[in-house]
């Protein structure tokens, strides 16, 4: 068997002429070469086109690469080619589980161009619906991060609630992914009848049926002994690849752009961070769930604060931002999301750059994955929270 | 010729023919799944004469447990597996060794039992086997009993100790993929060093190590 | 436990007279040999579809939707729908694929689990064979499934397969052990391996002092949660699939596998559902007896549980249906409700907490079987 | 983090989770035999109100997907009055949403100006041909009868601008029906005659005049018989008086017509072609098929130049306008022509990295950062490079 003893793989890489070449030294029969798993680009652990090479021993994870780019839609040149109101119905695709929120980033950014005042009612009722927009989101990785560790239910559960909110938004804004519904100073057109009455209540029928969840999932045994301690983040390495949102809450810091950097009306009300202690898959999970609870505390308080009056201002025919440049940070439900917004005063933008968390969640992933066995690492792949649509863009 | 001489007939056939494919196939999980018809065959055998516990034991113990183990032990191991050519200088020494060890087994049984027929044996019972071994045989019952036991553990101990100084161990694997030498250096740290592996799993659970251990016990 | 006493229950064994089927047909070796075969292959196809539509409906309605409801009254005929469509579908070998050993591994994985039918008693003389060595003869045939489950994961030439197949392998392996401990000490309390022996043992098992009789799951509660656990390990029933855990491995050693041999590896997984449950009817839950204590309507005395009219016999295979479609729901509503463990995790609790606890049992009921 | 309960404890809570759900009502929805309750304001399918298109192409414009494909030719209103100037007018001919490639932002919906498209929650309309996702203007026409009427605002929120200006209105109205009930009553108790002045007020005289948004009252009422929703029936019936005001105006203009035949508009026969042209593509090699259309095209076009310029000649009144589009036997051979002077975006420009120091030096000057700057210069650079080159080839 000596001659097994150095063996060459060479295996497609990331680009035509990258091929990774891996060299396997061994001696001892025993010595087995690296075997490399592609998960992805189309495997049910990744909920979209994404790819993760793992290079493994055995079951064991000795390295990860990402393979991104599947997805790759060029919004970026795409929104320098549409003016603002076409690119409220194209932002609101690249995070298809954030629509609202990605529309509402770029509608601050033209706004603060414009130095435009947006009328109250219309910034809270954007908070409204871009918290309810968040626990859409929430619900939705509730129920995939228990789908890959193999527990069915919390996914029906999590459409079920996801189906009345979706239900409630689609009355308001006419979409139940892809809203539309903002407009660069305000909102389309305001609230229909009974609206915050349905907010209310689904807002407490939402929190009870949390339990479920906390009985079903996080209080599970099982689930413990899959997340405890599993992927442990640590919050420099965090901060140093860029992760936000629940997945570097989860390391401890309760960094949060609603209260670290209140936009809209965020700094009129309390705004609850939960925050996790390892930054293990448990902490992310436990940060994701929370924030559910978190938001609905913030919407309670938004109908409490609810003032009457317009929804918009009235629009020149065509919208124009003067020229310069502004960054608008706002906290979407995956994490931050930053738009870099330059005009030069035409129709539209100049350049439109996204900052979008899935794609500094997913880059700190080979550091999380190496050293785990396959089915951790699936529980790593789902809760470092990402959309694959955002990381590609 | 009964319908009895019949059966046998069959199930020799089929144990012959699975032996014998067992040892030219050129595909060593095919070897071991003709060896595992083999086996199973030895169990029809003992099934027609009538040894209908003995038979059960051959199926538990052979089929269910020894031939998984082995395709166990090629698929885990980096054994040449699938169309390689297999083959072996020693084939004249093991016909002869197997030949002679066919004709002394066939003088000693003939000897043995030659004239009786399976009817006249009768197949034992559970009850006269349990109380043989729990009787006569009781001593090299536990003797032997001990001796399992004694190789589970020395099992599970080598098991574990490959896996616990792991870092030592793994030959170096050099992976030469082109990034940046920022993440080169890092990872040659990682392959060095243990300090990066002990951050890893450091709060988490020490169980992949040991498990992976069991499994492979 | 002394020697002697092993010895004495050993030789409890060999006290055994087989019980006469109502299968055979008058002297005709061959008639009766034709009927049970129908019989059993009738109850192979029809049972696990039954348990198939309950997993369907139960874990619908646990999940708040209905389950299916087009194909046949309440979506009863979903399965035998999805059959045709898997008799319908493309065949596909992979090119890679050792085609021999992968055609014929979704068999070798089925017909022992058609052949543990035919010493599972359903009802008074309800049964293929009164086998002297019944118990043991299902747990061996049982074992040769894995056989198939290994081919059938090296052979589709697919990473996530093999991992499945050895995978599949290691969690067979390593809980044949408790689920064979735990079996003996029922046959120790019952002194046969026979499962209608043992069906009988518990018409005659009292209550100290009481003339009513007890079920083996009281005295050997224990036992019953070993079997169990095992069992769904052994099946890989979820939360034990691992060897299919389709966020891992796709769909494990059957990721390559379409129509029917697909199926016939899903009604293996089935029919193991309703074979393991069987034989825990018949080790801890009384076989076909209504309740502990009370006589079965139609049949003989108390003590006596063969010698029943057709009315016993129909209402004895009711109940043990019953009893298969209880054990059966307890499988599904885990699977509704519980994440899957890590395969090291899997073997951990096989080797630290079960194989020991599994001894601890057989022990007890060694001890009490001294005693009493 | 993890909770502190004793082993166990977790899954017997999670099984009291599923056993729980098991009992309480499914929330499925038996799909083709229930049909989901959708809000109005659900962006399902767009309905066309043809009566309002102007065909102004604002939808067909600013749709981010260009999936709204518009024809349309003018036509010339006859002067209501006598010795008035005549009127063009579009007439829209076509009207096609490709639902295949509609991206569903409701930009179409929200920018149109006169009304003629509407949202609809209807969804069922999926097809097994891609083709037939596309929806002529009949089908877009078909949906108006879904479009559910828009839902009361929430009570916070502003009145919208039409509502406003109606209360208003109303408002003013009923002040003056006030005031003259007020002095009819006064008038009334001097004549020793007092009806409620209540009375008085309705009873104001219908108008005499057609207005716009009138609608056909028999209409109305024969669609409201029929079960229809008030908002459909009220927009049927002002389809319906449009309808009937057009056949009027016809009408007037036929009689018109009669009598001042020379008045007649230029009319061209259709169905023959330009033997020339025909020719000409036949020996080009094009299909029979394609020169035909062609033709027929070349001809009308020829014809209608004729026409023109004999009725220019004549010096009879305003000039016909000449047709935006070319023939529309020509678009629906599927070419444009190509045309004969080079167009800019043709010109090629060599050494595109170059910039306009003067425009970039300008720019700097009025404070626009450096970056814009240098983008707006080479954009002007190779404006003026195109420009040059033109100017050259006009030269020779």
């Amino acid at each position: 068997m000596s001659d097994m003893s150095t063996r060459e793989t060479v295996m497609p890489g990331t680009a035509p002429g990258e091929d990774l070449l891996i060299e396997v030294t061994g001696d001892g029969d025993f010595q087995t070469a690296d075997m490399q798993l592609s998960i992805g680009p189309a495997h049910p652990a990744t909920h979209g086109v994404f790819r993760i090479i793992l290079e493994m021993d055995g079951e064991r994870v000795v390295d990860a690469h990402p393979v991104i780019g599947y997805m790759h839609r060029g919004f970026e040149k795409l929104a320098e080619h549409r003016d603002y109101r076409q690119i409220m119905a194209l932002v609101n695709r690249h995070d298809w589980l954030s629509g609202f929120s990605n529309e509402m980033g770029v509608a601050l950014a033209v706004e603060r161009m414009l130095e435009m005042e947006v009328p109250e009612r219309a910034q809270w009722i954007r908070m409204l619906i871009a918290e309810w927009n968040r626990i859409l989101n929430h619900l939705m990785f509730t129920g995939s991060f228990a789908l890959e560790l193999g527990a069915i239910t919390p996914m029906f559960y999590a459409f079920r609630e996801r189906e009345d909110i979706q239900h409630m938004l689609e009355s308001a804004t006419g979409g139940r992914l892809h809203f539309t519904y903002n407009q660069v100073g305000g909102l389309k057109i305001d609230l229909p009848k009974g609206f915050l009455r349905r907010s209310a209540e689904l807002s407490a029928i939402t929190r009870a049926r949390l339990q479920d969840y906390k009985d079903l999932v996080l209080g599970s045994d099982i689930f413990q002994a899959r997340t405890v301690g599993i992927g442990p983040l640590s919050t420099d390495v965090a901060l140093s690849y860029g992760v936000s949102g629940p997945t570097l809450q989860a390391t401890g810091i309760p960094e949060d752009s609603r209260v670290t950097e209140p936009y809209l009306k965020y700094g009129e009300i309390d705004v609850p961070v939960p925050v996790g202690e390892n930054g293990d898959s448990f902490d992310r999970f436990y940060c994701l769930l929370h924030r559910i609870e978190a938001s609905l505390d913030v919407i309670d308080q938004i109908h409490d604060h609810m003032p009457s009056g317009p929804v918009n201002v009235k629009l020149p025919k065509q919208v124009k931002a003067p020229e310069g440049a502004t960054y608008v940070r706002t906290e979407n439900p995956l994490g931050q999301l930053g738009y870099w917004l330059e005009s030069d005063g035409g129709r539209t933008p100049w350049r439109l750059k996204m900052r979008t968390p899935s794609f500094s969640n997913v880059a700190v992933m080979p550091h999380l994955l190496r050293g785990t066995l396959v089915p951790d690492a699936i529980s790593v792949l789902g809760s470092v929270f990402f959309v694959v649509g955002d990381i590609d863009r | 010729m009964t319908g009895h001489d019949l059966a046998f007939l069959v199930v020799a056939l089929v144990t012959g023919g699975g032996a014998l494919l067992t040892v030219t196939s050129k595909n060593l999980v095919h070897a071991a799944l003709f060896l595992a018809v083999t086996l199973s065959g030895i169990a029809g055998v003992f099934l027609v004469l009538a040894a209908d516990f003995v038979a059960l034991v051959q199926l538990v113990v052979y089929v269910g447990a020894v031939a998984v183990l082995f395709l166990f032990g090629l698929m885990l191991t980096r054994a040449p597996i699938g169309r390689e050519a297999l083959d072996n200088q020693n084939r004249g020494l093991g016909i002869a060794v197997s030949g002679g060890l066919f004709v002394v087994l066939s003088v000693l049984v003939i000897g043995a039992f030659g004239g009786t027929t399976a009817a006249e044996v009768g197949g034992p019972r559970v009850g006269d086997i349990g109380m043989v071994i729990f009787n006569t045989w009781v001593l090299p019952f536990e003797v032997l009993s001990m001796l399992l036991l004694a190789a589970l553990i020395g099992a599970i101990l080598l098991a574990r100790r490959e896996t616990g100084d792991s870092g030592e161990e793994q030959a170096p694997t050099r992976i030469d993929m082109g990034t940046a030498p920022s993440m080169e250096a890092e990872r040659m740290a990682r392959l060095e060093g243990g300090d990066d592996q002990a951050e890893l799993t450091a709060g988490g659970d020490p169980g992949p190590a040991a498990g992976r251990g069991e499994g492979r016990a | 436990m002394s020697i002697a006493e092993m010895a004495n229950a050993a030789a409890g064994l060999a006290q055994f007279s087989p019980a006469p089927s109502l299968l055979e047909i008058g002297d005709s070796f061959w008639l009766s040999a034709v009927l049970k075969i129908a019989v059993v292959l009738a109850v192979f196809f029809v049972v696990p579809l039954v348990v198939g539509y309950m997993e369907h409906k139960v874990m619908g309605h646990q999940q708040a939707r209905l389950g299916p409801m087009e194909a046949g009254p309440h979506g009863s005929l979903q399965l035998v729908a999805d059959g045709i469509k898997f008799i319908q579908k493309e065949d596909l070998i992979p090119s890679a694929a050792d085609k021999w050993v992968f055609a014929i591994a979704p068999g070798v994985a089925m017909v022992p689990a058609i052949l543990i039918f035919l010493v599972l008693p359903l009802g008074p003389g309800i049964w293929g064979v009164d086998f002297e060595l019944g118990l043991f003869y299902a747990l061996a045939v049982g074992s040769v499934t894995t056989l198939g489950i290994l081919m059938g994961g090296w052979a589709s030439a697919n990473k996530f397969s093999l991992i499945g197949g050895l995978r599949a392998a290691a969690q067979l392996i390593a809980y044949e052990l408790p689920l064979i401990l735990a079996g003996i000490a029922v046959a120790l309390q019952a002194g046969t391996l026979s499962l209608v022996g043992i069906v009988e043992a518990q018409s005659t098992f009292f209550i100290p002092g009481t003339e009513i009789n007890l079920w083996y799951l009281f005295p050997q509660i224990l036992g019953f949660g070993i079997f169990f656990i095992a069992a769904m390990a052994e099946l890989a029933r979820p939360p034990f699939d691992m060897p299919i855990a389709d966020s891992e491995l796709v769909f494990g050693y059957m990721t390559e596998y379409t129509g029917i041999k697909y199926a016939m590896y899903m009604l293996t997984e089935y029919a193991g559902m309703v074979s393991m449950s069987a034989l825990m009817v018949v080790l801890y839950l009384g076989g076909w007896q209504l309740l502990p204590g009370v006589p079965m309507p139609g049949c003989g005395g108390s003590g006596n549980i063969f010698d029943c009219n057709a009315l016993g016999v129909g209402l004895g295979v009711a109940v043990t249906l019953g009893k298969i479609m209880l054990l059966t729901f307890l499988m599904v509503w885990a699977r509704t409700t519980y994440p899957r463990l890590r395969e090291d995790q899997l073997q951990r609790f096989s080797w630290l907490v079960l194989v020991p606890l599994s001894l601890l049992n057989l022990a007890i009921i060694a001890v009490a079987k001294g005693v009493f | 983090m993890a909770t502190t309960s004793p082993p166990g404890v977790g899954l017997l809570k999670g099984l009291g989770v599923t056993i729980k759900q098991m009992f309480k009502p499914a929330v499925t929805q038996q799909y083709p035999h229930v049909k989901p309750d959708l809000p109005p304001r659900t962006r399902g399918v767009i309905a066309l109100m043809d009566e309002n298109c102007t065909v102004c192409m604002l939808c067909s414009r600013e749709c981010p997907d260009w999936c709204i494909y518009i024809d349309s030719h003018k036509e010339t209103v006859p002067p209501a009055k006598e010795g008035g100037r005549a009127r063009t007018r579009n007439v829209l001919d076509r009207f096609a949403i490709d639902f295949a490639l509609c991206m569903y932002c409701g930009i179409c919906v929200e920018v149109c100006p006169f009304d003629a498209l509407f949202w609809s929650p209807e969804f069922e309309y999926s097809e097994y041909d891609i083709d037939k996702l596309l929806h002529e203007k009949g089908k877009l026409r078909e949906w108006m009868d879904t479009v559910p009427p828009p839902p009361a605002l929430d009570e916070g929120a502003d009145a919208p601008g039409e509502v406003a200006t109606a209360i208003e209105k109303a408002n003013q109205e009923l002040e003056a029906a006030k005031a003259k009930a007020a002095e009819e009553a006064r008038a009334k108790e001097q004549g020793e005659q007092a009806p409620a002045a209540g009375d008085a007020a309705a009873a104001a005289p219908a108008e005499p005049e057609v207005k716009a948004g009138e609608i056909d009252q028999e209409t109305f009422d024969r669609l409201i018989a029929e079960g229809k929703s008030e908002r459909i029936a009220r927009s049927k019936a002002k389809a319906a008086y449009v309808k009937k005001e057009k056949q009027r105006l016809k009408e007037q203009a036929e009689q018109q017509a009669a009598a001042a035949p020379a008045a007649e508009e230029p009319k061209v026969e259709a169905g023959e072609i330009d033997q020339e042209t025909f020719d000409q593509l036949i020996a080009e090699g094009k299909s029979e098929r394609m020169a035909r259309a062609k033709a027929k095209a070349a001809y009308v076009k020829k014809q209608k130049a004729k026409l023109r310029a004999e009725a220019e000649q004549a010096g009879g009144g305003d000039a016909v306008e000449a047709p935006a589009a070319e023939g529309s036997g020509e678009a629906a051979a599927g070419e444009a022509a190509p045309s004969a002077a080079p167009r800019k975006a043709d010109i090629e420009v060599e050494g595109a990295g170059e910039i306009d120091q003067e425009t970039y030096d300008a720019l700097i000057a009025s404070g626009k950062s450096e970056r814009i700057a240098r983008s707006k210069a080479k954009a002007a650079w190779v404006r003026k490079k195109k420009q040059e080159q033109m100017d050259a080839e006009g030269d020779a």
